[in-house]
């Protein structure tokens, strides 16, 4: 990248910032509702994407009423109790432990290095792994979720640009995601179809790769400066 | 989509307006979040008794909310886990300073759910126990995957343990009762055709007017096997055979067989089903001395049918054979 | 055709073998022919009360049959009156000396066969009365014509009547306050789907994927119009508003109300039919002080529902409260 | 008609004969099954065929067992009694008590007359519309039945010879059949359509032309002599 943009380069996030990604992923959601549906529906029980939209669209109204008030630490837990309690079936206690761990990796703070969003990334997951007992291969978000956190540490370790990093987060995370075609699922409701899961891309890789692509695409633009 | 309802999103609320409105003598129904608790909740000095899931499985669980049976069920969307608040709630309104036992069907989302309700419940010194049911032998248990799903025998697990509660039966007791239903039941069900979500619209799988699947779980979730429709003993043959060697049951069993219609499947047919299980078992030296048929645990308007058996001892049978005032199940002594 | 069965021709005898088996402590089957009995008739003095008509109509009648109900019930084929020989052999088997009361609903063949039942039973002197139900406001009324459908009434006929029976109360008051009853109650059912006579192997009528018809019968007869899916609360009006201007309901008066799923409709719609129908007649000042949701006089495997108002004085309440003890229908004091 | 065909002309029907004739209707309800059923789809409840053709295999089952001991009348009063108890539904009660009453019309004889056969057949009417009180216009059998017996009786009045007489007597059955097809029903199942019974053809006015045609065509074969 060029020495002349190197000005223009996002070094932190703001509460703002978060704020504009959850409404990203909140939009991706609604946008991909009938996908994630249809992906659900083929191995599970069809309604990963009206659980998700359902959550998200509450969080929606609960940031909006909470103001900017709260640190960002509080902004995610808010979004994963939310989330926790509006979504049901695996992916609310999964996308509600998420954010309430990246919240608790970030409390207080009222703003975010990108080494900071990392940590929090890496705590949601382990969260994520705790509730849920997944490893990597089983089929599951979480498939999508550690190749996107490996890669965004990598970069960052590498030198890479925030930006960078989150696109190759988000690469990864997409990779990751489209890798859980051949897989047999070992957890969740796919698993229940044994060898029958096997040729179907999992529905919560697939909103997963949403979170983190919807991060690369909202703080990918070069930083409003002025 | 051909259902009688109104908005697709509003489905479960008006359904618990209507349940509030027609059971008030049973239950008290709490709308944020949803929750249908036994009308005279707590009862001081017993157990308590929760469980929940999505709905769509009507009357499970609400409609075996009452006296001998659940003392509270929480309903999450249509076929979708319940939220732990609801859980939080329900255990609050229904202990009665004896602790509460959550009976927890295996999905993963329902597990992870009544888990998080627990670790609350235990923030405000509340006593829990969850057991999981596990009893669906069309998956493949493993120690790696989810494990079974937890289908018919949940109802009878229900119903046998809320008769042990009523009897003032100590929580470690009723829990091992349950976790005994869950070791000598076994189900297993098939479907005809797919259910419609109400938020979906259009069928969860699609089915040839000469298929039936075969394994299916409680969600339209995919089956063990597609094939040619047959006839209904064969179908039997198919549902009953992996339970019977799966517990193993044994010449000279007893059992309660309990043959269930998914929701769209009518009486006659479930009668033609329990003729045919009658044969099998009989031709296996097994003795049905209990039998439950109609719709119990249903999946929307799935045609089909589950067939569960549950070896009895007598202490079950007693239990079973318990009072119970429920709008889905009733019986006097 | 999704059923599960094995041969079309023998649904009728399968499930009545299944129901013998299942309910041998409520009620004994006869094969040849079919009649289902109460286990302990006939009871000594006690007016007896039979009904019947097609099957693929199930819980009822023979679901029907035990202490505080039937006596007994004659299933015809699938959609076909049962046949006079039926009737005659259930009326001998239920005499206990008071007289028996056959429940007979408004079908030109289920009237005459069971007339020639009558006559035959006269002949070997059995005092017998007969009651006809005809409760359908969807068909319009006249002397010139076979008049209207007996549809879910008839269930809360057999339910009132037997108690009443059970009271040991003579024929004639059996009798009369079976047509108190009919008089008392009005119906109106819909469908979604049609259902499929087994013999005959395909759909009845043929709906489209956006359309519903108002007013059927319980045999797939056409209804009063066609039109296009509504929600449930027009639904609704559709059939509560005619049932209440029939009779008329008025203001004041206190219902028994009876929503009722016709086979394939699963319980979460009849609770959203349910709570539609609480609202439009709180709004016309009706109380619902009983109900029974559920699917009690099913059209086979069709999808739909039907609406069955009762208006209810203390007589009326005191006797449908009374215990009953069927396979369909229980409950205690 | 010639005079030399005169010899050939059937003047008297056996036991045989009716039994011919009750076998014939059998094969036609047989072979009319679905379009019975059919018929009665349109404006009832799709049984009359299943009904019809059930009720007649159980007769020809009873009229075989009884062999030939049985007179006409009690021939024909079996075959009422199997109907009455297989058959059901309005079917059942109205061709039962159709045939039994023409049975108690020729008790104890072994051969009819075409007198005869034109008296049964009014006898058995006469049942059918004491039992079941629907009048021509109703758009019932009655509507086949009523113009096939008028059509007979004028006939031999008229002079015809029997052949003659039954051919005109099943084809003024069939004109009434097809003439309930404008009728709005009265009477039975159909009735409850009101207006939109009109423009089917009734199902039992079928079956009873069926019953007409078979005795024109079993009858109306030359007398096989010697
Ligand atoms: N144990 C688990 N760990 C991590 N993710 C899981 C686990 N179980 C299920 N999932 C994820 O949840 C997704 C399904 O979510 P959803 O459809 O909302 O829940 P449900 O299966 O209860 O209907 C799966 O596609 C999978 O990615
Ligand atoms: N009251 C009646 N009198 C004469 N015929 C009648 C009467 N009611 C019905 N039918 C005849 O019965 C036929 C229907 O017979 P079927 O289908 O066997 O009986 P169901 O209507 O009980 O199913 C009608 O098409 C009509 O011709
Ligand atoms: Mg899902
Ligand atoms: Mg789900
Ligand atoms: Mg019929
Ligand atoms: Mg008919």
């Amino acid at each position: 990248m060029a020495e002349s943009e190197q000005a223009s380069r996002r070094m932190s996030l703001g509460h703002d910032d978060v704020l504009r990604w959850i409404r990203a992923f909140g939009t991706e959601v609604d946008a991909n509702k009938e996908q994630l549906t249809q992906l659900d529906a083929a191995v599970g029980d069809g309604d990963h994407g009206i659980n998700m939209q359902r959550g998200m669209s509450a969080v929606l109204v609960k940031v909006d009423a909470a103001g900017e008030e709260q640190d960002i630490g509080a902004l995610l837990k808010t979004v994963g109790m939310t989330l926790v309690s509006t979504v049901g079936g695996a992916g609310g206690p999964l996308y509600g432990t998420l954010f309430l761990q990246m919240g608790m990796a970030v409390a207080g703070k009222d703003e975010l290095s990108p080494d900071d969003w990392a940590a929090a990334l890496e705590a949601g997951i382990a969260g994520v792994q705790a509730r849920g007992k997944a490893e990597p291969g089983d089929k599951t978000m979480i498939d999508a979720l550690i190749p996107g956190r490996d890669a965004l540490k990598a970069a960052l370790a590498g030198g890479a640009s925030f930006e960078d990093a989150l696109r190759q987060s988000a690469d990864a995370a997409g990779q990751g995601m489209r890798d859980t075609v051949p897989l047999v699922a070992r957890k969740g409701r796919a698993s229940y179809l044994g060898e029958r899961s096997a040729g179907h891309q999992d529905p919560g890789a697939t909103s997963s790769h949403l979170l983190l692509e919807a991060a690369a695409e909202t703080w990918g633009e070069p930083e409003q400066t002025g | 989509m051909k259902k009688l309802i109104n908005k697709p999103e509003d489905v479960v609320t008006e359904e618990l307006q209507g349940i509030a409105a027609a059971h008030a003598d049973l239950v008290r129904v709490q709308f944020n979040p949803h929750v249908i608790v036994r009308a005279d909740a707590p009862v001081q000095g017993k157990v308590g008794l929760v469980s929940g899931g999505g709905s769509g499985h009507e009357p499970m669980h609400g409609g075996f909310v009452g006296p001998g049976m659940l003392d509270a069920a929480c309903p999450g969307e249509v076929f979708t886990s319940p939220t732990p608040d609801q859980m939080l709630d329900a255990t609050k309104a229904v202990n009665g300073g004896a602790g509460v036992l959550h009976i927890v069907k295996n999905y993963t989302g329902d597990v992870m759910n009544f888990e998080m309700a627990a670790e609350l419940a235990g923030g405000e010194s509340i006593e829990v126990q969850a057991v999981v049911i596990d009893d669906d032998v069309a998956v493949q248990d493993s120690l790696y995957t989810a494990g079974r799903r937890g289908v018919g025998t949940t109802v009878l697990a229900e119903k046998i343990c809320g008769a042990a509660a009523e009897e003032g039966r100590p929580l470690a007791e009723v829990a091992d009762l349950c976790r005994k239903v869950n070791a000598n039941g076994r189900s297993m069900g098939m479907a005809l055709t797919s259910c419609i979500v109400p938020a979906a619209g259009k069928p969860t799988f699609e089915l040839g007017d000469d298929e039936m699947e075969i394994g299916i779980g409680i969600h339209g979730e995919p089956g063990r096997e597609r094939m040619k429709l047959a006839p209904a003993s064969e179908i039997v043959e198919k549902l009953a055979v992996p339970i019977v060697e799966d517990l193993p049951f044994e010449s000279g069993d007893q059992v309660l067989a309990f043959v269930n219609g998914m929701g769209g499947t009518p009486l006659i047919e479930l009668y033609v089903i329990y003729n045919d299980l009658t044969k099998l078992l009989d031709g296996r030296g097994i003795t049905i001395t209990r039998n439950l048929i109609g719709p119990y645990i249903t999946s929307l308007e799935m045609a089909g049918c589950s067939i569960t058996l549950l070896k009895l001892d007598d202490e079950l049978t007693r239990l079973w054979d318990a009072p119970v005032k429920t709008a889905g199940l009733r019986w006097a002594a």
